[in-house]
């Protein structure tokens, strides 16, 4: 098992590239509208839950509320398209920055809460977030939702059939995975994974943790504002119902499911959790008592969710410092 | 000469209770001075209000010349001051070499520009202090067990390596507390020697010890406190005979 | 009107109140936040409507049977599907989500065997109400009000006075040490489970007989109002459950009664606004944790 | 809960490979609106059934897709998407709430695929696109209609109204109250309520109380109505209590028990209730289908399924005339006048939507009698 | 057989063999110390015997009775109990709490009647009696760690380095106190890094190192052994 672990550690960037060219060439094994749309959806909660991961998961500090950002995202890019018709630069860009204004206006005084306490903060917050876009009508059109929210496009190309909507979110992934993975890398990472870890003694090395998470928050938000942005443009409807406090749970679910604080898990945690009620439609009515169970079974065998626990970059730096060792 | 380290009629109140009271005391550049006293008689808390862990109830810290007290930790830290906890307090799950790296964080000054664009900055600075982590990690003789998990390490090794870590900030004043606590004798003894090799190098460094072996032979100088109150300060010499330290808290024989 | 809409809120809050004690005694326990608190809440009141109606109308006796059902199934959840996850020495989150996945087996087996419409609820007892001047009090919400303040005070006994109670606590400061003073530690937790829900069942079944309407989906909302409740008042301190619950309910009424949208964005905000300047909550004791 | 919500392909069809004709139905099969959605479903079935046992049209059978939309706008565009994607299908019905119908529309309307709603009733569906249709009046017309027979009834009294957060609830509300105004009565006030939010409704109805109106009118599902109103009775809310044609269902009166005592319910669509069937007389077609329903499904037919039924029988019409041709199956819908459906004579108007007379009843002895001015 | 009889001990952790099939015997009425340095597996085996982590071979008898696979308060019950490293105090109950909780297995009447003796030994608790234990001092906490295991009147008590951070003082009236406790009938096993000191009152001693037994000695032999002398007493 670890030999196995310490090879795909080794293989990193090889691997990385199998997989992209396997999500590259996927639409074409899979041509089917069907086939596209799920995997379009499995992207965008890779951004998503990847995004949740950076405070959540490297960060520690719960968040239930991470379909807020979500919301606030793909309203502020549903209203600048459908009232202004601004291009996707601005939409996407806006919703980004909506959303990490949000963020930081909401974690400024609330992270330095502990545990449940922000957990239940962040939850409040969503729910306060998905009562505005129920009531104010004039704004969000409350429970109507906003209708045809015009697609992507930019200088006469529009991103409009679902293969281009597939690339497009492709990219993004790999842009976020990217993202995530320099933050993570660098000394700000480690400082984020410090303050997870013991927040005094991060503090006693000298990290401003309410900045530090402040930060991160807003990057995560902002990210998920991104894929709201996405969201409203690609489904050309959004109505509150889809950023409730359910939506922030199951994203929760996804991160703890592929294992915290791991791309690679996190990935894989989206993309079983978005097929499993698709696989399980056959079973109808029993599917969720199957998915249910499925969740509690998963914690049971593997609590540390799929990948959880396994870091490949310590890995390989062991392996590689065992091998200096031998060679001596 | 100057103090490094100005210590102002600081008083420490819990509720009723007066952990710190009204302790004056100054420490001096590449200084060892050692603090005593009996179990509760607010040693570590004079260390977290030096620390910015508390704000003290009444009094100043006075260091470089300026009032630290009611600093937030980080801030402290920045300007020169480190620590070791008594409780030991690593980062669990992060390797051994990791724990070094976030040590390194004020002296460190990649930010998030450059970590998202992996800036030429980043990788240079990252390389660096990969290289003086693993300096420290010698020093304290764990770089074998750089790249296993700090929760791993058996008890006298987590203290090593908080010593390590909080080195690897670059502090001007090192403050340890109870660093034999859970080592031999043997390990004491080269505790003792690596904390002369600190002088050596510079360090000026404010001890907490029940181990009287390792205080009585390398402190210039003692602070004894007993109930919140400085009640002695001198020499190891002088304080060793000390009737009211005797009484307090070495015992009849030592 | 004013008193109305206090009353109002008292007795929406007691409701919360009810369940938010069951929450708190988990989360003091086991330091995790049960998601499926209110699904326990839903299958106790659908077990005392189903064996009443099996039954011929008793209630009584559907009722003790009911609990004991909803409080066997609360520590049959402990036993396969959280003690394992404790013995790994798993973190929280793994727990959490296990919560989640039992919510959701309860939720959609009720929803399976019942059906997803909302039941009718028979007015067992016919309490009838006072009226003092335009305000109007049912006896039926003295009731639950009475019954939410009893069992905390229970509880605050068994927590505080008794050998499990003070196990209880041990448990969910360091299981190791409270293992070596002897503590049977999954007993204990699985017995917390128990009572737990227990509390959840009598408060599902008071809720349904006030409504006289029971459904699959009563637990989802009401037990995020509950969570809330329980932090605002303190996370784990059961006074401050109750507390937290019935300022949340009169909070929400009154909220109500000015913008019936914005109902529980007011309640939500004001718990925001009372955790930034009490971070742990309106009785939570400030631990300031000793370095 | 109800039988399987499977994908139906009934009679011997499979045998003929290939060649079908084929529908899909969307709509609520679990969740808060199941009720409405299996009886729509069961519905359509029933006829597609029939069809199909006659040999289907023109010798070619029907095959009916069903999906389950939960009452989840984005539920029904992930299914708009899904069918729109299967070029064979011809025809979708669906769904039962306007928020549903309205999300999935743009969808259906970009591919130019009929959307063929039994229920929708606010006003924007039909102008969601030409290829929408609806069998329900919408609310432009059903709500002024009860205003105008509330007022008509009781005369200008003070109204007061609570109303569900949806797009029917507002739309709903904000015609009736308009038209309230407009025609001399006034308005205390409206409260609004979000679905499954809350069963407590007491904040809103002491609100209420305090506006002391004459007549109390309640736009909710039959669950939520029942609630209300017993919660306004315990709190005193002396008014006459109106609902609409939602709550006409046996459930509903069991929910409200004696509290729904004197309760007038409006209403633009029929109802089957035999308690309410003793004081009417329904045409043939409709008595068929209505023991034909109570015959395949053991329980009785209510006015929604009667809807559900009819969408089928236009769009078999249709489909007939035109073939396999999605836009000769949209025109000739288009087309569909004064045909005798089990839900009523049905013309449509050039918006695709119909006009539908009122029919209204009054709550007594626990049985929805008609309605005669007291 | 010996009152305490371990054979063939192994534990691991994940890949790492912590102990690699270690024999200890404890004889009733006896003191015996073990040493060893940093992370020889001392811990480990305290942590073994008393049922806090697996072992993956050997067995451990305890009063005729094989607890290798007992559970830790089925063990307790036996009495045999460990004051664990690390302290592993209950932060958040009060000092009262704490020491009640030892005697949890106990009649209150034994309770009431420790409660004294404990109260007696480290006067400091009683005066902070109602401190919530987490705001205590390190050695406080520690005293604490001692004075709750005492509660239960083991038969074999287990101290995993009792006077770590403690003043001198306090030491010695540890180790007096492991000596009167050993008098009036309870067996002890003892890790601890002030070996001179934990050798001078024990009867038989265990060198351990890298998860093996390599010494296994009377008390006074190993305190003159050169050998020990220099790797665990600082060469003097
Ligand atoms: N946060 C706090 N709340 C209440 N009391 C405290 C707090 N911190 C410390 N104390 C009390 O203050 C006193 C001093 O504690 P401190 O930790 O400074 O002692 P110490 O000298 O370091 O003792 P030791 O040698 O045992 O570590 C103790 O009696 C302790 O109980
Ligand atoms: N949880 C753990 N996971 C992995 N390895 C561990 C764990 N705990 C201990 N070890 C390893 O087991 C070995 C024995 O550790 P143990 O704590 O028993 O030593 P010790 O003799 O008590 O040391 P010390 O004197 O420092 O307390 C060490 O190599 C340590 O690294
Ligand atoms: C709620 C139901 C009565 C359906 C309603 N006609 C609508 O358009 O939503
Ligand atoms: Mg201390
Ligand atoms: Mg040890």
């Amino acid at each position: 098992m670890n030999r196995i672990l310490a090879c795909l550690a080794r293989n990193q960037l090889l691997i990385s590239l199998t997989v992209l060219a396997l999500a590259l060439l996927f639409p074409l094994v899979f041509p089917s509208q069907y086939s596209i749309r799920m995997a379009t959806l499995c992207g965008m909660y890779i951004v998503l839950a990847l995004s949740l991961n950076l405070i959540t998961g490297y960060t520690g500090q719960v968040s239930l509320g991470h379909a807020a950002f979500f919301g606030i995202g793909a309203y502020t890019a549903a209203i600048l398209a459908t009232r202004f018709g601004l291009n996707f630069l601005f939409t996407f860009i806006a919703a980004a920055i909506v959303a990490g204004l949000a963020a930081f206006l909401l974690g400024l005084p609330t992270l330095k809460l502990k545990g449940h306490y922000l957990a239940m903060v962040t939850l409040g917050f969503c729910e306060i977030v998905r009562l505005v876009e129920m009531n104010w009508m004039g704004l969000t059109r409350g429970p109507l939702g906003i209708l045809n929210i015009p697609p992507p496009s930019l200088w006469g190309f529009t991103i409009d059939a679902p293969i281009e909507y597939y690339y497009f979110i492709v990219a993004l992934v790999v842009l976020t995975i990217k993202l995530v993975q320099n933050i993570v890398d660098s000394r700000v990472g480690k400082g984020l994974i410090a303050i997870s870890e013991d927040e005094i003694a991060a503090e006693a090395m000298g990290i401003n943790i309410l900045r530090y998470k402040v930060m991160v928050f807003v990057i995560s938000a902002a990210l998920a504002g991104f894929a709201g942005a996405f969201y409203a443009q690609y489904m050309s409807y959004i109505d509150p119902t889809s950023f409730g406090t359910d939506q922030s749970i199951s994203i929760f679910i996804m991160i703890i499911f592929g294992g915290l604080a791991s791309i690679p898990g996190t990935i894989i945690g989206v993309i079983v959790l978005t097929l499993l009620p698709e696989v399980l439609r056959g079973l109808m009515d029993f599917r969720l008592i199957i998915y249910g169970l499925i969740l509690i079974a998963m914690m049971l065998v593997k609590p540390e969710g799929l990948l959880g626990n396994i870091n490949f970059t310590r890995i390989k730096k062991a392996a590689d410092g065992k091998k200096a060792g031998e060679l001596k | 000469m100057k103090p490094l380290l100005g210590i102002e009629r600081v008083t420490q109140r819990f509720g009723g209770l007066v952990a710190v009271s009204n302790v004056s005391f100054q420490i001096f550049e590449n200084e060892i001075i050692g603090v005593i006293g009996p179990n509760g008689a607010g040693k570590t808390t004079l260390f977290n209000i030096i620390t910015g862990i508390y704000k003290p109830t009444e009094g100043k810290v006075m260091y470089d010349e300026g009032n630290i007290a009611g600093f937030r930790p980080h801030e402290i830290t920045q300007s020169g001051l480190a620590r070791t906890f008594q409780n030991i307090r690593l980062f669990q799950n992060m390797t051994v070499l990791e724990n070094v790296l976030v040590g390194m964080h004020t002296r460190t000054k990649a930010n998030l520009f450059d970590a998202v664009f992996r800036t030429g900055r980043l990788k240079k600075e990252q390389l660096e202090a990969t290289q003086k982590a693993e300096y420290y990690l010698r020093l304290v003789d764990l770089y074998e067990h750089r790249h296993s998990a700090a929760k791993n390490l058996p008890y006298g090794s987590q203290r090593k390596l908080e010593i390590a870590r909080a080195m690897a900030s670059e502090p001007r004043l090192l403050l340890l507390d109870e660093p034999a606590a859970g080592m031999n004798e043997q390990e004491t003894a080269e505790l003792m020697e690596f904390i002369g090799k600190l002088k050596a190098l510079g360090y000026t460094i404010l001890l907490i010890e029940h181990d009287m072996k390792l205080v009585m032979n390398i402190c210039e100088r003692i602070i004894v406190f007993d109930h919140g109150c400085l009640i002695a300060q001198g020499e190891p010499e002088v304080i060793k005979k000390e009737p009211k330290v005797i009484e307090a808290y070495l015992g009849k024989e030592a | 009107m004013f008193i109305q809409q206090l009353v109002n809120g008292l007795t929406i809050g007691s409701t919360y109140a009810l369940v938010a004690i069951g929450f708190t005694l988990i989360f003091g326990v086991l330091e995790l936040i049960n998601f499926a608190h209110g699904s326990f809440y839903m299958v106790g009141a659908y077990f005392t409507l189903m064996l009443m109606l099996a039954m011929g109308g008793n209630f009584v006796l559907a009722f003790i049977i009911s609990l004991a059902l909803t409080g066997a199934l609360g520590a049959m959840m402990d036993h396969f599907a959280l003690r394992r996850i404790r013995e790994r020495r798993a973190t929280k989150d793994a727990a959490l989500i296990s919560t989640i996945g039992i919510a959701t087996v309860i939720d959609h087996s009720v929803l399976e065997f019942f059906g997803s419409e909302t039941k009718s609820f028979p007015a067992v007892l016919n309490l009838g109400k006072i009226t003092v001047g335009n305000t109007i009090i049912s006896y039926m919400q003295i009731l639950i009000f009475a019954v939410a303040v009893i069992l905390m005070g229970l509880l605050t006994f068994i927590l505080y006075k008794t050998r499990i109670g003070k196990a209880m606590r041990a448990v969910s400061q360091n299981m190791d040490a409270a293992k070596l003073m002897g503590i049977n530690v999954n007993f204990v937790i699985s017995f917390t489970f128990l009572v737990a829900s227990v509390l959840a069942a009598i408060a599902g079944t008071m809720v349904g007989m006030y409504y006289q309407a029971i459904e699959v989906t009563m637990g989802f909302a009401i037990g995020m109002k509950s969570f809330a409740a329980a932090v605002l008042g303190g996370i784990s301190v059961l006074p401050g459950a109750m507390l937290g619950g019935l300022i949340i309910g009169v909070v929400e009424a009154l909220g109500a009664s000015i913008s019936s949208g914005y109902r529980d964005a007011i309640a939500f905000a004001v718990l925001i606004i009372v955790l930034v300047f009490k971070p742990s909550g309106l009785l939570g004791k400030k631990h300031n944790n000793k370095v | 809960g109800c039988g399987p919500a499977s994908e139906a392909n009934n009679g011997q069809a499979g045998s003929d490979k290939g060649k079908s004709y084929k529908l899909a139905f969307f709509g609520p099969l679990s969740g808060d609106a199941m009720q409405y959605g299996v009886a729509i479903k069961n519905a359509v079935e029933l006829e597609i059934r029939k069809v199909n046992d006659a040999g289907g049209i023109n010798g070619v059978p029907v095959e009916l897709k069903v999906f389950d939309d939960k009452n989840d706008p984005k539920e029904s565009v992930n299914i708009a998407n899904k069918i729109v994607s299967d070029p064979e299908i011809l025809v979708a019905i669906g769904s039962f709430t306007s928020s549903c119908s309205l999300a999935a529309a743009p969808v259906f309307q970009k591919n130019q695929v009929p959307l063929f709603s039994p229920t929708a009733s606010h006003p924007d569906f039909p102008f969601a696109g030409d290829y929408m249709f609806t069998l329900a009046m919408t609310q432009k017309l059903e709500s002024k209609k009860f205003a105008e027979f509330v007022i008509e009834q009781f005369g200008p009294k003070k109204v007061a109204t609570i109303y569900q957060n949806t797009d029917y609830g507002v739309t709903a509300n904000d015609i009736f109250v308009n038209r309230i105004k407009e025609l001399g009565g006034t308005v205390t006030g409206s409260e609004q309520f979000i679905s499954g939010q809350t069963k407590d409704y007491s904040p809103l109805i002491s609100n209420i109380k305090a506006q002391q109106p004459d007549i109390f009118y309640v736009i909710g599902s039959y669950s939520e109505a029942a609630q209300i109103i017993q919660q306004a009775k315990a709190l005193d809310l002396k008014a006459q209590y109106i609902g609409n044609g939602q709550l006409i269902r046996e459930d509903f009166l069991k929910l409200a028990g004696a509290n729904g005592e004197g309760l007038v319910v409006m209403s633009s669509i029929p109802v089957f209730l035999s308690s309410a069937l003793e004081h009417q007389k329904l045409s043939a077609n409709t008595e068929a289908f209505v023991n034909d329903f109570k015959k395949a499904y053991q329980v009785e037919a209510d006015g929604f399924s009667a809807m559900g039924y009819d969408s089928a029988s236009l769009i078999v019409d249709a489909i007939q005339k035109a073939g396999a041709d999605k836009k000769g199956i949209r025109d000739a819908l288009a087309q569909t006048k004064n045909y005798a459906g089990v839900s009523g004579n049905l013309s449509f108007m050039d918006t695709r939507e119909v006009e539908r007379s009122l029919i209204n009843y009054r709550v007594k002895d626990g049985t929805f009698i008609p309605y005669v001015r007291e | 057989m010996a009152f305490l009889n371990i054979e063939n001990l192994t534990v691991n952790y994940g890949n790492i063999k912590a102990l690699k099939g270690i024999d200890i015997e404890v004889e009733k009425n006896e003191i015996v110390t073990l040493i060893g340095s940093n992370g020889a597996g001392k811990t480990t085996t305290m942590n073994t015997i008393a049922g806090l982590k697996r072992s993956s071979g050997g067995r451990i008898m305890f009063d005729g009775e094989d607890i290798t696979q007992m559970g830790t308060p089925q063990i307790v019950k036996k009495g045999l109990t460990l004051s664990p490293e690390g302290r592993q105090v209950f932060p958040k109950l009060s000092v009262f709490e704490n020491i009640e909780l030892g005697a949890y297995t106990r009649s209150k009447k034994e309770r009431d009647e420790m409660l004294e003796v404990v109260y007696d030994l480290f006067p400091k608790l009683k005066e902070r009696r109602s401190q919530s234990a987490g705001t205590l001092s390190g050695g406080e906490q520690q005293m604490l760690a001692v004075g709750r295991a005492l509660m239960c009147k083991p038969k074999l008590l287990m101290l995993d380095e009792p006077s770590l951070g403690l003043a001198p003082l306090i030491v010695k009236e540890i180790f007096d106190l492991i000596v009167r406790i050993n008098k009036l009938g309870t067996t002890i096993l003892l890790v601890e890094q002030n070996a001179r000191m934990a050798l001078a009152i024990s009867q038989r001693g265990y060198v351990l190192e890298t998860g093996k037994i390599i010494l296994k000695a009377d008390a006074d032999y190993l305190l003159n052994s050169e050998e020990v002398k220099n790797a665990y007493l600082g060469g003097v």
